[in-house]
C-alpha cells in the first residue's frame, strides 16, 4: 500500500496512495495496523490555536508521540474500557491530497488534504472538518509518518468526546 | 382545578428538602426549574470567578463571559482599573463586544447606532444627541452609560463577581481557602501569573455539579480510569524503558491506591470550598525543572520557597463552580448552561519568572487530562452522562454523598478529613441550599412575581436599582 | 406553596405594563410566552398578509402559508375567486397541500384516505361512504369540508388574512396606508403587479420585532451599514470610474447623512402604519429605465403618471409584519417562528407592461440588500442577534424607543415628523397592546383555559364555530 | 392574577373530555403535557413489551431499554431465570449498562467506583466498603442493590413489564389477544421463537398512536400506498413476467379492494387489544416453503399445523404500543420519545426449527415494509408527519373516529366487526382514558405535587417504596 | 461516460469515470440512466449490520434488483407520491475511488469510496456517511454494475426517510 | 499554481489544479490573491433557483463582478465590520472537478464539481453542498475565472447569514 517496495524513489503518487491509505486503516478500526505506519519518532498533532507554530509552548488538543498513540489504542481494545460500551467508529472524506514537497535530499515528502470525518458511536455522530498535514519519511526503505496534523477549521470550539483519530 | 406548575420558585422549603445529610435528590441535577434557579440565585448571591486581570493588561483592552445567563464585560480603563459591565449597550440593547477578548481603543462604540461609552462604560457620547432634547433623556437609566456591576473583587488578578448586593463578602465567602490561589499565585518567582493560550473548551452533556463533585472524589480514580491511567502505565511497564515519558509522570498517579488517597487527606472550608491532597498529592513526584528552584530560592529565600513548593495540593475547588490545581498552574471552570449541559473551560498560566518548561508541563498536563482529546476526561465524561440519563429511573431518587459520613459533623467547618471522605461533596451542598434559599421569599404572589419578572435569568426587583450606584 | 407559571396569559395588564411611552420591556422580545400571546392574540386580531393573488392565477391553483402558527391553504375555485381555508383535512388532520404553491386540478384530494374537497373547500366525496352511514356523519363539522378562514380580503391582489371574528374591519385597520401599496400597483403602466421569482429566505436568531423596528430606523445605516455601504462608496472612489455600477447606485444611499433622514420624513397612520421616506427617499436617485416613462405617460397620461412616480416611499410598514417598497416592488414578510427566530421572505413583483430591466433592478437590489448573502443583511442581523442575547443583561430590562419623543403625541394620528424620530416604533407598540389585549381576558378560572385550549397556538373557545358559517 | 400553567395534570376531567365517542381533541396527539401524563400514566400502568428472552439466552447476558422513559435493564441470573431492573447504580446513579445487550459474566460493575451487583440486582460488594462503617449504611436503600422492577412477566419468552404497582394483572390484561402470540410462536415447529437481526429503526416525527392506529386502518392501504404498492403491481404487469417476484408477493396485497378489506374483519378485544385480518389477510396467499409444512406436521400433527397455519391474522395490536404479525414473524414497537417523535423499531423472529427461507421471507419483508427505505414507509410516514403539522389548524380541532361506529357498541367487548370500521381506534382510546386517569388523582394540592415529584417521568410518590419488596 | 467504448480492455480510468459519473446521474435526478447501469441482475444492496456478509439471512436496510430499482424510480416520478411533494435532491461528494480489483478473468472490477451524501427536501436536510463499494462488469461491452454496497458508517443508528439513492 | 505559465496550451491537470488552488485560498483567508484569479469581466454567481439559466433577470442569491468582490473582501478585512467580530472561517472539501470542456478556440474550460463547504464563526458552524462549476478562460497567459457558479442542493431552503465565498 504505501511507497517504493523496491527501494526505488517515492513518486507523488505514492505518497498520495499513503495518505488515503491510512485513513482507511482508521475507518476500518485497523488501529495497529495505523500504528506502524508511524516513523519512530513520529507524532500526531491536533493544534488547539489558529495558525499554530509550537506544538508544546502553545495549547495544543493532542500532541502524542507512538507510545501514547499506542496507549490510546490499547485503551480502546480494552475489556474496561466503558466509554467505548459501545463502541465508536468513523469515516474519512478526503480531498484529493495536494503534494507540498517532494524533497529526497531531506528526506521529506509532505501533503496537505482538506477532510471532512465523522464520528460516530450509538445514535450520536458528530462530524469536524479541516486540513490534514502529512510529512512523511522513508524509515527502513518504507515511507512513514514523521508528522500528522490536523488543524480543525473550528478548533476553538467546545468540543464533546473525540474518541478516535481523524 | 388545574395544578401549578412551579414546583421550586419561591419555595426554599422545597429546595431544602432537596438536600438531606447522606443523599441529595436526582432534582439538583435533572431538573430545569432547579437549574433556572440556580443561575437566579446560587449564582447570584455567590463570587463567580469572570476573568483574569493578566487577560485585559493594558487599557482599552477587555474581556467578555457569562455569569448566571448574563452577558458580562470586563474592562481595563485608563485609569488602570478593571471594571465590569453588563454587556449590553445602554439604547436597545445589542451586545457591544462580541469576541472573547479584544482592545476597544479610547471607548466601547455600539455597532447599532454608534453610542459610546467609555472603558469605564460611562456613557460618552450619542450621535445627534439633540434628538433627545425635552424627551427626558436625563431621568433615563442610559444616560449613566453601560449597567455596571458593582460587586466584583480582583484578588491577585483573579477576577470574582456577586451580581446581587445580597450575600457575602469577599472575603467572608472565600476566607482561608484564597490560600490556594497564593500558593499558585506564589510558586511565580515574581508573585505574578500570566493567563496564557486558549483554553481547551469540552462540552458535557451532564450537570455541572457532577464536575465538581468529582474533583474531590477519591474513590473512581483507580475504577473509572483503569482504561486510561491503568493502560498507559501496563503499557509502559511492557516497554521495559527505564527513562521517564513526560505524560507517564502524568498518568500513573491517577492509578494510585486507595490507601494513598484516604492518607492524603481533604480540607473543608466553610461555604462549600476545599481541597484534596493536604499531606501529599498525586503532584508530588513530578521532575525537576532545571533553572526553577533557583528563581524561586533567590526570590522568596530557600525557606520561603521551599513552603510554597512543599504545598502540593491536588484539587481545590472554590464554591460553586471552578478548579484550580496549585501545583500545575491550571483552572477550570464549570460553566452551566443547562440541567444537562456544562461547557468546561480549563486555562493555563505561566509563572511569571520562571522557566519555559513549566510551563510546557501545564500544557502537557492540560491537554493530557482536561481537552475533550484526553482519554482520561473520555472516562469521566461516559460516567457523567450515564448518570445523567440514569437518574431519570424511579426505582431510587437519591443520590448517595454518606462515605464516612459522621452525624455530628459540622456543617461550616475547616477540618482535614480523611481523603477518601465524601464530606466536601456535603460541603458543597450545605453551601447550595445556603444560597440558593437565601434571597427566595416563600410567598408566591409577592416578590418576583410581578409581570416582567422571573422566567428571565434574574429577577427584576432591584434590577432597576443596581446600575444607579455607579 | 407554588407559584403560578403563567405570568401573561389572561393578564392584560401585565402585558401593558410591558409598553411604556419611551420604553418597551425586554420580555416582549425575549418572553416565550409573550410570544404564544402574539401568535394568539395579535397576530389572529390584525389583518395578516397571506400570499398574492398572481400566484394563483388559473382555477385550482394554490399557495400554503402559515400563520400564527395556523397552516392555512389559499386557492382559486373554479369561480375565479380566492379562497382561503386551514390547509387541514377534515377527517383526521393530514395537511392537504404540501408544497408552498401548485395546482390541484379540479379538486383537494387528501393522500390518506382520499377524501376529496372542491377547490372553495367544500367536501366533494369521501370514499366507502356508506361506512358512515348511521353513524351521524351530517351532524360533524367535517361534513362541512375543510374549515374556511371567513375573514380574508384580496386588495388590488394583495391577499390579506384575520383569522378572529373580531377586530377591525379591513378598511378600519389599514385607513390611508393603502396608498403605498395603490402607489407599487399604479406602477405598473397596466395597474397590475405579477408577483415573480422565488423568494429569498433569511434566516434570523432574532424576535420579529427588532427587523419591523429596523424598516423605519434611520439612525443605524450610517453607523452599521459603515461596513458594507461605506466600504463600497471608498472602494468605488478609490476605482476613479465615472460610469454608474447599479450596486453602488443601490448601497450609496445607506450612507446618507443624519440630514438627510432628519427630512425625509416619517408618516405614521394608526394602528401600527407608517413609512419613512415623505419628502425624499434613498430611492430618488435611480437611472432611468429606458422606455418606462413612456409606457407610464401612455398609460396614465403625463400628469398623473408623475405624480406615480413622484411618490419615492422609502420603506412602508404594514403591522404587524410586512414592509412593502414601493419604488422597488419588493415585500419582506417577517415570519415570527419563536421569540428569538424569525424568518424573513423578501418577494419581487414585476410591473405588468414595465421593461424588463425595471424588474431586473427588483431583482438586484433584492439579492443586494435582502439575500442571506448580503453584505447590509450581515451588518443587521448582527445587530438583532446581538440585541437578542444582550437583552439578557439584568442591569437594565429596557429597551428605548424616546427619540424626539413628545409627551403630548397622540397615539393614533396620522402625522408626519422628523425622519430620525422613533415614533413609528411608538406607532407600532401603541397598536401591538391593543390588539394583544382586545380579546384577552383578565379571569385566569374561566375563557379559554378550559381542557384542551390555550397552549397550542390559538384559543379553543369559539373555534368550533368558526368553520360553521361556510 | 396569573393562570395555571398545568391543565390535565392531576385533572381526570380533561383527560376524560379529550375523548369522545366518535372523535379525539387533537390534544393526545399534539399537546407535550399530555404526553408527559402518557408516560407516568398510561405506560406506567399497563403492560409493556419490553424485550425477548431470546435475546438473553445464558447467564449474565443482559438487554437494556427505556419504558415511559424509565432506564430498565433485563438480565439472566445464574439461576436461569430473567430479572428487571432499573438501570441506574444504587451509589451516585450511572448507567449501569451501556449497551442494547451483551453479557456482564459474573456481575455488573458499575464504572465509576466499581460498585458490583449480582445479575440479579442484589449488592455483591461496595470497594473499601469500610468507609460507610457507622453511617447507616443498612439503612439505606442501596444496600439492596439495583432498584428491581416488581412486576414483568415473560410470557413464551416475551418479556412485559407493568412499572406501577397498581393497574391489572397480566393475564387480565390481555386475556384471548396472547392468541396472536401463542399462533406466532406455534409457527415454530419447536414452539420457540429466535429474535434474530438487529431491528430496523425508523424515526418518525409524529405521535406514536398515530402509528398505533395505522395498523388498524384499513382505508388507506389503496389510497396511500397506490404510489408504491400501486405503483410496483403496475409496473410488474408491463413486465408480462409470469414468474413470481417475491417483493411484489409482499407489496401486491396492499393493493387489495374496499371489499377486501371490508370482509377480512377486525377482532377487538377488552383493554384495547385488536387485530385486523380475521377471515382472511394480505398474508393469506404467500409462496409455499418448502420443507416447512413438513416440519409442523411432524411437530404438531397434520391437523394442529393446518389450525395453527390456517390463523393468518394481519396485525394485532397489544395496546398501547406494539404490533405483532405473527405469519410474518415480524414485532413492531412504536416508542414514544415526544409528542411529536416515534421511534419505530421492526424486530424479526426465526421459527426454531423452520427452513432458513422463512427467516428470508421475514426480512424481505422487514426490509420492504418497515425499513426507512422502504417506500410503502415513505408513504405513511409522509400522511403522520402531515397530521402532526396539520392538526395545529385552529378551524376544527378534532380527530375523527366514527367510520362504522354504533351508538350501541359497548367499550369492552370481544367481537368482530366489518374489516373497515374504526371501532379498533375507538377501542384504543377507551383503553387510553382508563390507563391514563386511573392513579390520577382530582386534587392539585396533594398527591404527587411535592417537591421533587411530578415533572421528571414518573411520579415520586411510591417510588421508595418499590424496591423495597425484593 | 463508461467504459471501453471501442471493446478495448477496461482499464482503473474507466472504472473510477464510472463511479463519479453513476453518482452524478443520481445527483441530477437522472434515475432511468442511472437505472441503466446496473447489470441485468445487478444489485443495489445497503446492510443493516457492521460487516455484513449476507444480504438476505441478515436484515438489509435495502437489497433491491433492477425491477424494484425501477419500481423506485417510478415512483418517485409518480404524481401520487405524496412523499415527494415536493420532491427531494441530492448531492454526492466522493472521495477518489479506490480500484480494489482489476479482474478481466472474473469479469469484476471492483471499487472502495468513501462518501457524503446529503438528501434534502423542503427545508429539510440530512446527510449520511460511509464507503459505497461498486463490482462492475463488463456487460454488452460497457461496464455495468453488478453490486452497489453502501455502508454506513452509523448503520444501526434510527434513520427518517431515505427516499431517494445513496 | 495556475496553468501554463510557459504559455503552452492548457490541459485537464492544469484545470483541476486551478480549481483545487482556488479553494484553498479561500480556507486560507487569501482573499485578495482569490481575487486575482478572476478575469476582468469574472462574475461568482449563486442562483437562487434550481436550474436556474439566467441570473440577473432570475432571482441570484450573489452575482458579483469583480468590483463587487473586491468591495465584499475590504468589508470582510474591515475594522468596523463587527459581523466578522470575531471573524469566520471557511473549509472546502471538493470531490475531483470532472473537466467539462477543454474548447481552446472558445478559450473556455469548464469543469463541474461537487462539494462539501463548511463555514463557522464563534461557535456556530453551517455546512452547505452543491456544485461548483468553473467556466476558465486565458487571460495574459494564465487561467482566470469567466464565472464561477455554486448550485445549493437546498438552494430553496433558509439560510443564516453566508459571509464567506464557497
Ligand atoms: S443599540 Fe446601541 S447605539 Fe443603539
Ligand atoms: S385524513 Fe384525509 S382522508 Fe383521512
Ligand atoms: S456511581 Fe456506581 S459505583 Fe459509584
Ligand atoms: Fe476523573
Ligand atoms: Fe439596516
Ligand atoms: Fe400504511
Amino acid at each position: 500500500m504505501s511507497a517504493s517496495g523496491a527501494g526505488g524513489p517515492v513518486s507523488a503518487e505514492d505518497v498520495i496512495a499513503f495518505v488515503y491509505a491510512e485513513a482507511r486503516l482508521l475507518d476500518e478500526r485497523r488501529y495497529e495496523d495505523w500504528l506502524d505506519l508511524f516513523a519512530g519518532d513520529g507524532r500526531y498533532w491536533i493544534p488547539a490555536e489558529w495558525d499554530q507554530t509550537d506544538p508544546v509552548m502553545q495549547p495544543s488538543l493532542l500532541y502524542e508521540d507512538r507510545f501514547m498513540l499506542d496507549v490510546r489504542i490499547r485503551r480502546l481494545r480494552g475489556a474496561r474500557t466503558y466509554s467505548q460500551k459501545p463502541n465508536s467508529r468513523c469515516v474519512h472524506v478526503l480531498q484529493q491530497p495536494s503534494v507540498e514537497a517532494m524533497d529526497e535530499a531531506a528526506n521529506s515528502y509532505r501533503t496537505w488534504t482538506p477532510f471532512h470525518y465523522v464520528e460516530t458511536r450509538s445514535d450520536e455522530r458528530e462530524y469536524f472538518n479541516g486540513w490534514a498535514r502529512h510529512d512523511l519519511m522513508l524509515e527502513g526503505g518504507a515511507l512513514k509518518i514523521r508528522l500528522k496534523r490536523i488543524d480543525l477549521v473550528n478548533l476553538d470550539a467546545p468540543f464533546g468526546n473525540i474518541q478516535l483519530f481523524m | 382545578m388545574q395544578a401549578p406548575a412551579y414546583r421550586y420558585r419561591n419555595n426554599p422549603d422545597a429546595i431544602r428538602a432537596l438536600v438531606r445529610p447522606r443523599e441529595v435528590h436526582r432534582d439538583v441535577y435533572i431538573d430545569e426549574e432547579v437549574f433556572q434557579l440556580e443561575m437566579e440565585h446560587l449564582f447570584a448571591n455567590t463570587w463567580i470567578y469572570a476573568g483574569h486581570a493578566s487577560q485585559a493588561p493594558k487599557p482599552g483592552d477587555f474581556i467578555t463571559c457569562e455569569i448566571g445567563g448574563q452577558p458580562l464585560l470586563i474592562s481595563r480603563h485608563t485609569d488602570g482599573e478593571i471594571y465590569v459591565n453588563y454587556n449590553r449597550c445602554a439604547h436597545k440593547g445589542t451586545r457591544i463586544a462580541g469576541e472573547p477578548c479584544g482592545n476597544a481603543g479610547k471607548m466601547f462604540r455600539c455597532p447599532y447606532h454608534g453610542w459610546a461609552f467609555r472603558t469605564d462604560g460611562s456613557l460618552l457620547s450619542v450621535p445627534l444627541r439633540k434628538g433627545y432634547d425635552g424627551t427626558g433623556f436625563d431621568d433615563m437609566p442610559m444616560v449613566r452609560g453601560l449597567a455596571p456591576v458593582k460587586n466584583f473583587r480582583v484578588y491577585r488578578d483573579f477576577i470574582f463577581v456577586k451580581l446581587n448586593d445580597g450575600g457575602p463578602d469577599f472575603e467572608a465567602f472565600f476566607g482561608d481557602s484564597l490560600s490556594t490561589i497564593d500558593n499558585m499565585v506564589d510558586r511565580s518567582p515574581e508573585g505574578r501569573l500570566i493567563l496564557e493560550g486558549a483554553p481547551l473548551r469540552y462540552m458535557h452533556r451532564c450537570n455541572w455539579k457532577m464536575l465538581v463533585e468529582n474533583q474531590t472524589d477519591t474513590c473512581h480514580p483507580m475504577v473509572a480510569h483503569e482504561s486510561s491511567a491503568g493502560t498507559a502505565v501496563k503499557v509502559w511497564k511492557e516497554t521495559g524503558r527505564n527513562d521517564r515519558h513526560p505524560a507517564i509522570e502524568l498518568l500513573a498517579p491517577f492509578t494510585s491506591t486507595y490507601k494513598f488517597y484516604e492518607e492524603f487527606g481533604i480540607r473543608v472550608w466553610p461555604n462549600g470550598h476545599g481541597h484534596t491532597g493536604v499531606t501529599n498529592s498525586i503532584h508530588a513526584d513530578y521532575s525537576e525543572i532545571p533553572g526553577y528552584w533557583e528563581k524561586m530560592a533567590g526570590g522568596y529565600g530557600e525557606a520561603r520557597a521551599k513552603a510554597i513548593l512543599g504545598d502540593i495540593r491536588h484539587n481545590t475547588v472554590y464554591f460553586p463552580n471552578i478548579m484550580v490545581k496549585g501545583p500545575i498552574q491550571t483552572l477550570r471552570v464549570f460553566l452551566p448552561l443547562a440541567a444537562d449541559k456544562t461547557l468546561v473551560e480549563s486555562w493555563t498560566f505561566r509563572l511569571a519568572g520562571a522557566p519555559d518548561q513549566l510551563f510546557a508541563r501545564t500544557l502537557l498536563y492540560n491537554r493530557t487530562i482536561n481537552a475533550p482529546t484526553s482519554i482520561v476526561g473520555h472516562d469521566d465524561l461516559e460516567m457523567y452522562e450515564r448518570i445523567q440519563t440514569g437518574l431519570r429511573a424511579d426505582g431510587h431518587e437519591w443520590v448517595n454523598v454518606q462515605r464516612l459520613y459522621d452525624e455530628d459533623e459540622e456543617p461550616d467547618a475547616t477540618v482535614v478529613v480523611n481523603g477518601t471522605s465524601e464530606r466536601q461533596m456535603r460541603n458543597q451542598f450545605n453551601a447550595w441550599v445556603r444560597y440558593m434559599t437565601m434571597d427566595m421569599t416563600g410567598d408566591i404572589m409577592t416578590g418576583d412575581m410581578e409581570p416582567g419578572a422571573a422566567m428571565n435569568p434574574a429577577p427584576a426587583a432591584g434590577a432597576e436599582q443596581r446600575p444607579a450606584a455607579r
